[in-house]
């Protein structure tokens, strides 16, 4: 017997109990317990991809009770994915950020260290869990966390960038509870496969139908769909770098997989695109999401804010890929949940170098930034090719799926938002590489400020930075790989 | 079980929890919201959820309770609706 | 904002009801949501556990796994509050109260610290005063209200109630005990760190069950691996369990209950508050 | 209204619990006040408990807890009959609701008093004056 799937989770939850204890004894312990914990989360995350990929769907039994009865965990090759994704980035974040942790909650670093490895347990049981409601306790502790993490970033304007964030996560999080009500009273079962099951007999029901509706609103509330992404950019950019720069990439894209989850694992797809036949509305839904994100982030003036506009453009992207309705849009969407949560999270990594030392990110201080810290300018323009789409790195692969996949479902205007979205991003990010390097620092910053001397950002945050920037490269080139053993078997 | 006795309590429920959120007085709200709860715990007793109601009890009409009144205590009690 | 929340509200409420149409009239013993796991779980729980409590039953071993993560949520809701709260800077200004003239002093300087004992008393700068009859009550209550709230951790298998419920009440006789004397009381009595431990190891002794039965050779949290190391009936072998995941609940949930009301009430300077 | 009567008795709990959610969301959305927004948010979650409960109820049937199972051994020797318990299963579902939402509550409490030490204010219109007042963001 082994226990890989329930270690995955159960390693960093273990490892934030034992710092929370450390807080009070030993405070320099925490770190070590923190990276211990999803040391051994990422490596069990990587045995268990291994064995989807060689054995196929691994269920694990908790406490021992058969499936409808008891919790399950079911693993299959998109969770095996998406596990080994949220493990590794929380690890890799977890090493890049020792220094600006000390650096920016000072004497609460133990506490710090705790949420977070709380709030990276909830992700992971959200992407494992083959229940319902066990969904939605572990949403909710992702959702506490994060309220708390947005508060104690920026001190004027976070507390209330967070309790706006905690009405729009609760009513979230309650039409999520509601719509598993609903579905629990047709089918008197919380287990997403044994709801499947009994739901294929019931299909014309209205309440059914209502379950679905709340149930998706919940999750694009969650998941900060366009006309309910206010929460977003302000919960994003308040929030302290270490924690922008995992929740950032992980928290959307983990939402998006749950959509696809309930999507194809619950309701499926007979039911979604031929029984209700919402497919046009919810592509047109993502346009306009991909649009809006797109020219909001134009207007942005702080580098941080631009970019949290630039997550919720993406989420179009996925949103509407999946919601296209054929296997191409599909595919296009699962791999833009990989490719854009390494891309967003390179790009945070690169402005949590520059929050480091410039404390501020607004664009007008970036003056002249190539020329000082020249390998996270680097790193930064890498990300910020693969945001934009351009060939070798992975960002063009997946837009290509989605492109495809929107001409063969005949959603043209898709199309037309996903190019002219790649368009504002170049615009968008060309502007930043002129400011960053055309203006040199001097001029911009006059008499207030005494010349500062800015250098590169410490060597272990360094590290990580170039090393995620490079995989953005890597993992492009192996996307046809990545299609072929894990999306379209699991697609089958 | 008696249906006009349950009407009647939750008309009292909805009754507790319109007047929660419009009286001009945080501290009103506060016991308005505990009284809220603890009729919405006696309307699950009587539903025989048992363990729910008595987690209402001490939660609701307790802990939460006495939370708000804490917060208030620290902010103020004014409000303008 | 009123305009646009009464539309939102409109259609929500518009489509739930939409939605009730088809559901069972209430009550209905027949209806799906009560005939397919509801029958598993009132028919076999009682063989397969030995708790008659069917809500203890399914809550802390069925779904003990939610559960767990419950008690997480506890726990991090009152680290949370610290982390926002807590600050450790002393406060300027002291009152104090002399005993024998009831007359009452403001401290202003810092450095100067009056001596509390006999002739000078510390006081609240929201001044509360002291109630004889209301601290001799509550001097009475305080233990009975802590026996039941174990009573109530103790016996969740068979009555209603369980962890959660008895770490809230044992939590609310001490939020009772600073109500009625004054904060500093139970700060001085139950020191921060303590608190912050016991929430800390409450979630830990939950977790960590789990972990010895995955160490046993189980499942996680699969609690009938224990026999060979709890002494006792190896029937009851699950109920055993499912009491000590509910101490961990209990211990947890208290301290986090108290973390929360400390901090909220005294803008975490843990000085003075109601 | 012979006809209307048993109509509203068969679902009165379903309707009921629809109107308290509304309140709970309107509160949430249109009022000024922030700890008027949380009592709002509070109501709607209990608003979905009482559903739930309301799923969980059964005619004719008692409290979730197996009577004359104290023995331990002999419990099974008297057989159960599922229509006499009420389903368990939702009230299970609803302790952990009620759980997380008071943590909820006392961390939205807790931000609450960090806002008002910060603003000296509750009410979201001021609070956007004084946000404008801080001048822009750094």
């Amino acid at each position: 017997m082994d226990h890989y799937p329930a270690l995955i989770v159960i390693a960093p939850l273990l490892a934030a109990l034992l710092a929370g204890l450390a807080v009070w004894i030993k405070e320099r312990l925490s770190y070590s317990i923190a990276l211990m914990g999803l040391g051994i989360s990422t490596f069990s995350a990587f045995k268990v991809l291994m064995q989807v990929i060689n054995f196929g769907t691994i269920q694990y039994k908790m406490a021992g009770w058969a499936p409808p009865m008891g919790i399950e965990y079911r693993i299959d090759l998109l969770n095996a994915m998406v596990l080994l994704l949220i493990s590794s980035i929380a690890f890799l974040n977890l090493l890049a950020s020792c220094k600006s942790v000390t650096q920016e909650t000072s004497d609460r670093a133990g506490s710090f260290y705790t949420i977070y490895l709380l709030f990276v347990t909830g992700l992971l049981g959200v992407s494992a869990t083959g229940d319902l409601f066990n969904l939605y306790v572990l949403i909710e502790i992702t959702s506490l966390t994060s309220y708390a993490m947005v508060a104690l970033g920026d001190r004027n304007r976070g507390p209330l960038a967070s309790l706006n964030y905690v009405f729009i996560g609760v009513i979230g999080a309650s039409f999520y509870l509601l719509g598993v009500g609903y579905l629990y009273l047709k089918t008197g079962s919380l287990n997403m496969v044994d709801v499947a099951n009994i739901l294929s007999g019931i299909q014309g029901s209205s309440t059914v139908l209502v379950a679905f509706i709340l149930i998706m609103i919940g999750i694009w509330i969650k998941m900060a769909l366009f006309p309910m992404h206010i929460w977003l950019p302000n919960a994003y950019s308040y929030s302290p770098v270490a924690f922008a720069r995992v929740v950032a990439p992980l928290m959307t894209k983990v939402m998006v997989y749950v959509m696809i989850r309930l999507m194809i694992t619950v309701f499926g797809f007979d039911y979604i695109f031929e029984t209700l036949n919402l497919s046009d509305a919810v592509v047109w839904l993502g346009t306009i999401a991909i649009l809006a994100g797109a020219v909001m982030a134009l207007s942005q003036t702080n580098l941080k804010k631009m970019l949290t506009y630039i997550i919720v453009c993406e989420i179009g992207y996925m949103v509407g890929g999946a919601w296209l309705g054929n296997e191409l849009g599909m595919t296009g969407a699962i791999l833009h949940i990989f490719n854009d949560a390494l891309m967003t999270f390179a790009l945070f990594l690169a402005v949590g170098n520059m929050v480091y030392k410039l404390k501020t990110v607004e664009l007008t201080d970036l003056k002249g930034l190539f020329g000082k810290m020249p390998w996270t300018m680097a790193g930064f323009v890498l990300a910020a090719f693969s945001i934009i789409g351009v060939p070798p790195t992975c960002g063009f692969f997946s837009k290509w799926y989605l492109i495809l996949g929107a001409f063969e479902a005949g959603a043209y205007h898709f199309a037309a938002a996903l190019i002219i979205s790649s368009l504002i991003c170049a615009v968008l990010f060309f502007k930043v590489f002129e400011i960053c390097f055309f203006e040199s620092m001097a001029h911009g910053h006059g008499d207030s400020h005494p010349p500062v001397e800015i250098r590169e950002a410490p060597i272990s945050m360094l590290i990580v930075s170039g090393f995620v920037s490079l995989s953005l490269i890597i993992v492009g080139l192996y996307s046809g790989t990545i299609v072929n053993t894990i999306i379209l078997p699991f697609l089958k | 079980m008696h249906w006009p006795i349950d009407l009647i309590v939750l008309t009292f429920v909805i009754f507790c929890a319109i007047a929660a959120i419009s009286v001009k007085d945080l501290l009103g709200t506060a016991i308005l919201f505990g009284a809220y709860s603890f009729v919405m715990c006696l309307l699950w007793a009587v539903m025989g959820a048992v363990d729910v109601a008595f987690t209402e009890a001490s939660v609701g009409a307790g802990v939460s309770t006495v939370f708000f009144v804490a917060a208030v205590f620290r902010t103020s009690r004014r409000t303008k609706d | 904002m009123k305009f646009l929340g009464f539309i939102v509200v409109c259609l929500t409420g518009t489509l739930l009801l939409y939605g009730t149409g088809e559901f069972p009239d209430w009550g209905d013993p027949d209806s799906p949501a009560s005939i397919h796991l509801s029958n598993y779980y009132i028919e076999k729980a009682v063989e397969e556990t030995q708790v008659p409590n069917l809500v203890t039953a399914v809550l802390a071993d069925y779904r003990g796994f939610d559960t767990m993560f419950e008690t997480a949520v506890v726990f991090c809701a009152g680290l949370a509050c610290f982390l926002l709260l807590r600050d450790f800077r002393e406060k300027k200004e002291r009152f104090y109260r002399h005993t024998p003239t009831r007359v009452i002093l403001h401290v202003k300087d810092s450095k100067k610290v009056l001596k509390t004992g006999k002739e000078f008393e510390h006081m609240d700068k929201d001044w509360v005063p002291s109630d004889l009859i209301i601290r001799t009550v509550c001097r009475i209550l305080i233990p009975f209200i802590q026996i039941y709230a174990l009573y109530v951790v103790a016996h969740g298998d068979f009555s209603p109630g369980g962890g959660f419920q008895g770490g809230v009440i044992f939590g609310s006789s001490l939020i009772l005990l600073a109500i009625s004397y004054d904060l500093k009381t139970l700060v001085r009595r139950i020191k921060e760190k303590v608190l912050g431990i016991y929430a800390a190891l409450g979630v830990l002794i939950y977790v960590g069950i789990g972990a010895i039965c995955m160490a046993m050779g189980g499942n996680f949290l699969d609690y009938s691996k224990l026999v060979p190391i709890v002494p006792g009936d190896p029937h009851h072998i699950r109920a055993l369990g499912m009491l000590g995941v509910e101490i961990g609940v209990g211990i947890a949930v208290t301290a986090a209950m108290v973390i929360i009301y400390i901090n909220i009430v005294s803008e975490g300077k843990h000085d003075e508050g109601l | 209204m012979t006809d209307l009567l048993p109509l509203i008795v068969a679902k009165y709990n379903y309707w009921l619990y629809v109107i308290l959610m509304m309140i709970g969301l309107y509160a949430m959305i249109a009022k000024n006040n922030l700890i008027k927004k949380l009592v709002g948010m509070n109501i709607f979650q209990t608003a979905i408990i009482l559903f739930y409960v309301s799923i969980g109820y059964k005619r004719d049937a008692t409290i979730p807890i197996i009577q004359n199972a104290h023995g331990g051994h002999d419990a099974h020797n008297a057989v159960i009959h599922a229509a006499d318990y009420i389903n368990p299963l939702p009230h299970v579902l609803m302790l952990t609701a009620i759980v997380v939402s008071v943590a909820t509550f006392g961390v939205a409490m807790a931000l609450a008093v960090r806002i008002y030490q910060r603003y000296q204010t509750l009410e979201e219109d001021e609070l956007r004056m004084r946000l404008v007042d801080i001048g822009p963001e750094k």
